[in-house]
């Protein structure tokens, strides 16, 4: 974390002492199961996050990466340590962060056009014109011609594209990210990435972005940070990508330095997997 | 699956056309020795057809069905009204409900026919005592259910409502509320059957007016005939006042797939 | 010894509201002990109105019935064969009162033209009865509203917010209301006087009555209920309201036990002496249910078929 | 949000306390000339309280609180079991539960207080004649809760279900009923209650014995201490019942994830 | 489709005249949309799978590729065309299949363990056996000490992998899964990948595949298929994969035919995905 508290800010340039977007301060999570001792996920660990970062997160299945991103945006207190965004210590929920949940969250009673216009609505901004830029989200992501659908008469893809504009349309601070384009394919990830990024460099979002897609990882971050295997999780890599912005998302999987980077945060990515099929491992 | 609506229409009449064939048989031919169906105690259909139609013809039934509808709807609506609201409010204020939920159980149980004397001390004699009663009756079923309802709430979409920052109000209105909504109208197509029981009751308990003050007239002096035919008349009415029910749901829950199992 | 010639011993009896004074001899005969002197063993079933015993009765529930001698007649008409055996109340013991602060107003029962008037239930014997006092009054069945306000509490309540002008009622209802003060009598058949002055003669209520099979059955059973409540009335007919009372449950003094003394003094005339139901009395009964209800015709009526004497005959015969 | 037990009670029991001391106030502290609940009417929490210990200390209670307890329980159980059942079968035969709906419906209006003479003579006057009562109020609230509750089950849990190669039996078994599980408990929290009105109102309309035939003697005599006395020991007697199925639920429910908005 | 027809089976040898594990034959899949013109997912197209094939779709998001599966799987009745499985018209649901469903379908009152044995339980094995083997099953995806978790207690990548093991404790002949990897970070993707190839090998089951992830698709298919951007989506590619069998899911990258066979598929998926978005594309 120390390193990344030392480096310039890869976008733009806030103030060095401001601070970070999101700090994770030793935190440490745990899941009361009945019957069973504490089920502790993530060990004592931290993350700072810079205004304006884009960080990753990559990690062996069921490490602890949405708990992470759940206990950032307050929908799960910490057993220990402290969660603090721009500074203040965070009491109930976090009112700066937009989160894409890994889970189908849109509401299966208002069409896709009202679950993203609705994002707008409960902020106050008119409902014509709530759906006039719902409207407009839709078509960035693809699903100009089903606004009038249901969650239910979509496809997996579609509805996570929903998701993220819903998300997305409200223009918050801090984004959190959980696999946002896990159900898509490679060509409609990288048109989403582009757009992310494209939103990004426009106003210096803090994200958090979980992914099992390592080059997606590296193509987007500034910095990647790695998982260990639970239990007692925490975070044991820390890569800065240093490499040239703005990218082209597709163009830049060429460069030598990425498939360096790739190569070495690999490597210690594989050990750790292996790690939670010990010997079960086929 | 799916069924036309003319032959449901057709077998719907076919059960009743077995049914009341069961009962006049029953009625009037002696199976070794007695009735099964006894007239004393049952009449025939066919002289409860007569006497609906009797009713109807003369014009008196008019009067007392106005105002058990009346009675009816308000304890319809302000019973749900009651229960949904209650039934949120509880369901948002954990340890509230957890205070008051021994005694609203207690109040639930006590018989409403018991009741009867206080709602006229209270209210008096006029429809209002018998909305109390079908209020009382109805406010219970809707409430659990709406208390139930509000807690099944997927906790997914609840977190991802609340993270785009809704207010506990428009929580209510954008997820609460149109989660709870099939529990609610499972509970207000027993519930319409309740408002009616309550208000024929407290017709029954004490009335100058009304189907069930009709029904209990026509007991005094042992006119089964009379009695089936008003509590015929009842159960058509109740019917309309579902079928309303059910259009609005129909209308309110057009999000919802096609019921499992329909496709295959 | 007697015993052993009783066909159904162990008997269930009906009754619509034990602790109303109308069914007074019910409480005493169970609580003197006679059924158990008689060898009979009676669970004494209670029902939410007497048209509800009357149905238990119909429908085999029950073997005998203490109620109004009017179902008798009506039931000729349903093809029901119900005879009565004993007279236990020979006035029906039904008041007609008007709400003090009506009182000036309606001083007959012609006054009550365009009142609201309560009765126990629509269809029962109170509101028979005030529509037979209307009509002998010269006014039409539909000129008052009638207001089932139910028999306990129900009927103080209607009284008391004054949603009711006049009430025709029973006791204890009666005596509760003249107890707090609310109304004043208008007409009242637990008197010979009050009875007199409307059928001019007895007018039959409480009765013990079977299903005409049953009593061919068991006449044994049948008499010996008759020999219980005869005994009954002779006792009742020289005991002291305070003998009275102390031989009913203490819950039914209303609380009070000279209030309760008052209203058995009150209703001691209408309680039969002799039990017996004479020809006139009969007439009575049926030109009170002919008036109101035009659609029973008298000639279809055969009176000699609701009540049955020679169960009294012989009691009489047995207590001399 | 989570609260600790021993608050709990107290914060219970001062409900109980205020409600009392209201009730004790308004019995007996006039206010503006009237009494806000008349003695007559509503007798005295203390009056109440010394019956109640009375009716325990000479005994005479227990025969009827075992009659009306046997019949809550029978009527409860059999009311259930019959709405669970009917409510799978309809849920899973859509013809037939298009057939019939209008007459479940119809039914479920039917004032019980009208019936009580049919249940009597078919069920005699013992104890079956009221479980009848109870289970006709019963079966329809679980039915239609049971009923909705099958067909919410989750679209695609029930596919991989079938794929999986699951009869019907076993379909029931392990996706419709777990599924349905908190629609019926919802249901029962609610019916047992009314299972006791159930049983309560039968004996009032005619029983020898029985809390409901208590009531009724104490109410045709003014006794509304007793009538008070009644009513609170049953619904004293409906808590355990309803604690009963709470625990039954929380065993059963485990699986489920904790009540939404728990956790913030 | 003919193609396939011709080509001798990769793994064993069938005869010939062999009826094909799953013959969709001209199937059309429409929805129908209340107020709305009939919605036509799928076109008729037609595609055949051996016994002992496995056949990977490849596909834009939201094209009909889950549809394909529901349709084969007996859950969707197609507006027009055949559904047969060995040559039998299939009728009612497909019981010779195991269906991986891409979305959570998982029973959530049911542990883990108790999710994968009631599969076999249902056949009728005794309770105890059935126990035994799903913990087998469990350990085999990498979740031995998760089996008494219910499914809210695990994370996504969790649920899946017990989602996989309970298809294939059953053993069905024909397999279908629906993105079975998706939430599996890449690691773990390739054990589970190399799991499912053991086990059809063993047996000469037919697979039906649906993936996103292209050199997946390759390194595990015999043949993978390519689906226009709906609506009216059809097979507009059919890639035979000539590669050796058995193959070794991670080394198999390495191999120039892999990248060529890649380049080719991908070229031709790329052009696709690009329609989705028409003029919509940011
Ligand atoms: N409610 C819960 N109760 C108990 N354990 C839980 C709960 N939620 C998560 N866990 C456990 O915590 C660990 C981390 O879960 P988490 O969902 O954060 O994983 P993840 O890194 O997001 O995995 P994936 O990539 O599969 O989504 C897992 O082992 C999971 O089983
Ligand atoms: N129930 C439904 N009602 C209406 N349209 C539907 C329904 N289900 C799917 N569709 C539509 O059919 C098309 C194909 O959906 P399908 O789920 O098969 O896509 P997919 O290829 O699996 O996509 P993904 O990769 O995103 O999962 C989509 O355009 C979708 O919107
Ligand atoms: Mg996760
Ligand atoms: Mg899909």
């Amino acid at each position: 974390m120390q390193t990344a508290m030392l480096r310039p800010p890869a976008g733009g340039a806030p103030g060095v002492g401001a601070p970070p977007a999101v700090a994770l301060d030793d935190i440490a999570i745990s899941f009361a199961i009945p019957g069973r001792p504490l089920f502790k996920a993530v060990a004592p660990t931290s993350l700072h996050v810079r205004e304006g970062e884009f960080v990753s997160i990559v990690g062996p299945t069921g490490c602890g990466k949405s708990t992470l991103l759940n206990a950032t945006a307050g929908l799960l207190r910490p057993a220990g340590g402290r969660v603090s965004i721009f500074g203040a210590p965070l009491a109930g929920l976090n009112a700066q962060a937009g989160y894409l949940f890994q889970q189908d969250a849109l509401m299966p009673w208002k069409t896709a056009l009202d679950n993203v216009a609705i994002a707008l609505e409960i902020g106050g901004t008119r409902r014509a014109d709530a759906l006039a830029q719902a409207q407009d989200w839709l078509k960035k992501v693809g699903l100009a011609r089903f606004g009038d659908r249901y969650p239910h008469q979509l496809s997996g893809g579609q509805r996570k594209r929903v998701g993220l504009a819903q998300v997305l349309v409200r223009g918050p601070k801090i984004l959190l990210m959980d696999e946002p384009f896990g159900p898509l394919d490679a060509q409609t990830r990288q048109i989403m990435g582009t757009l992310l990024l494209n939103l990004w460099a426009q106003d210096r979002k803090a994200v958090l972005f979980v992914t099992h897609d390592l080059e997606e990882a590296i193509a987007l971050s500034d910095r990647v940070v790695i998982m260990s295997a639970g239990p007692e999780a925490r975070i044991i890599g820390d890569f800065p990508i240093d490499l040239a912005r703005p990218r082209d998302t597709a163009d830049i999987r060429l460069d030598p330095r990425f498939h360096e980077l790739y190569r070495q945060i690999w490597n210690q990515l594989k050990a750790e997997v292996v790690k939670t099929y010990g010997e079960d491992a086929p | 699956m799916k069924i036309h609506p003319g032959r449901l229409l057709l077998l719907q009449i076919l059960v009743a056309v077995v049914a009341i064939g069961f009962w006049q048989f029953g009625a009037t031919v002696p199976v070794g020795g007695t009735y099964l169906l006894p007239e004393f105690f049952f009449s025939t259909p066919l002289d409860v057809m007569k006497r609906v139609v009797q009713l109807f013809v003369s014009g008196t039934i008019w009067k007392h069905l106005w105002i058990t509808l009346t009675e009816t709807v308000l304890a319809f609506v302000i019973g749900s009204a009651a229960g949904v609201a209650i039934g949120f409010w509880f369901a948002r204020k954990p340890i509230l409900a957890a205070v008051f939920d021994p005694y609203v159980k207690m109040v639930n149980a006590l018989p409403r026919v018991v009741l009867a004397p206080i709602f006229m001390l209270w209210l008096g004699l006029g429809i209002w005592s018998k909305v109390a009663l079908g209020v009382s009756l109805v406010f219970f079923i809707v409430f659990f259910n709406v208390y139930q309802g509000v807690k099944e709430v997927s906790p997914v979409v609840l977190a991802n409502a609340r993270m785009m920052g809704m207010s506990e109000h428009q929580l209510f209105r954008n997820v609460y509320w149109p989660s709870a909504l099939s529990w609610m109208f499972s509970s207000l197509h027993t519930s319409v059957g309740f408002a009616l029981v309550g208000a024929v009751v407290g017709e029954y308990l004490g009335a100058s007016a009304g189907l069930g003050y009709l029904i209990h007239q026509a007991e005094g002096v042992f006119d089964v005939t009379g009695v089936f035919a008003g509590m015929f008349i009842l159960a058509a009415f109740v019917l309309i006042i579902d079928w309303g029910v059910t259009r609005i749901e129909n209308r309110l829950l057009v999000w919802r797939p096609q019921p499992a199992g329909e496709q295959a | 010894a007697q015993a052993a010639e009783i066909e159904k011993p162990n008997l269930t009896l009906g009754v619509g509201g034990k602790p109303l004074l109308y069914y007074l001899p019910l409480t005493l005969a169970e609580k003197l002990g006679y059924f158990k002197d008689a060898g009979l063993n009676v669970e004494i079933n209670d029902f939410g109105g007497g048209a509800k015993s009357l149905q238990a009765l119909i429908g085999g529930s029950v073997d005998a019935v203490t109620g109004a001698y009017e179902h008798t007649i009506r039931m000729q008409t349903k093809k029901q064969d119900i005879r009565a055996v004993i007279d236990l109340g020979r006035y029906p013991g039904i008041v007609v009162a008007v709400r003090k602060a009506e009182a000036d107003k309606i001083k007959t029962v012609a006054d009550l033209k365009g009142k609201n008037i309560g009765v126990t239930a629509p269809g029962s014997s109170t509101h028979i009865m005030v529509q037979y006092l209307l009509t002998k009054a010269g006014l039409k069945q539909d000129d008052a509203s009638f207001i089932g306000v139910g028999g306990g509490a129900s009927a103080v309540a209607a009284m008391q917010k004054g949603e009711i002008d006049a009430i025709s009622h029973l006791d204890p209802v009666i005596s509760k209301l003249e107890d707090l003060g609310l109304i004043n009598v208008l007409v009242d058949t637990r008197t010979t006087e009050g009875t007199e002055k409307v059928f001019g003669g007895q007018n039959p209520a409480a009765v013990l009555y079977f299903k005409e099979s049953f009593i061919k059955e068991n006449p044994n059973t049948v008499q010996a209920l008759t020999n219980v409540f005869y005994k009954t009335l002779k006792w009742l007919e020289k005991a002291t309201p305070e003998q009275i009372a102390a031989n009913v449950p203490e819950e039914y003094w209303l609380g009070d036990k000279n209030l309760y003394m008052k209203a058995v003094e009150a209703s001691r005339q209408s309680y039969s002496t002799d039990g017996n139901i004479d020809e006139a009395s009969m007439k009575s009964a049926l030109s009170l249910i002919t008036t109101t209800d035009p659609s029973i015709d008298p000639a279809s009526i055969d009176l000699s078929k609701t009540f049955d004497g020679s169960f009294l005959a012989k009691a009489k015969a047995k207590g001399q």
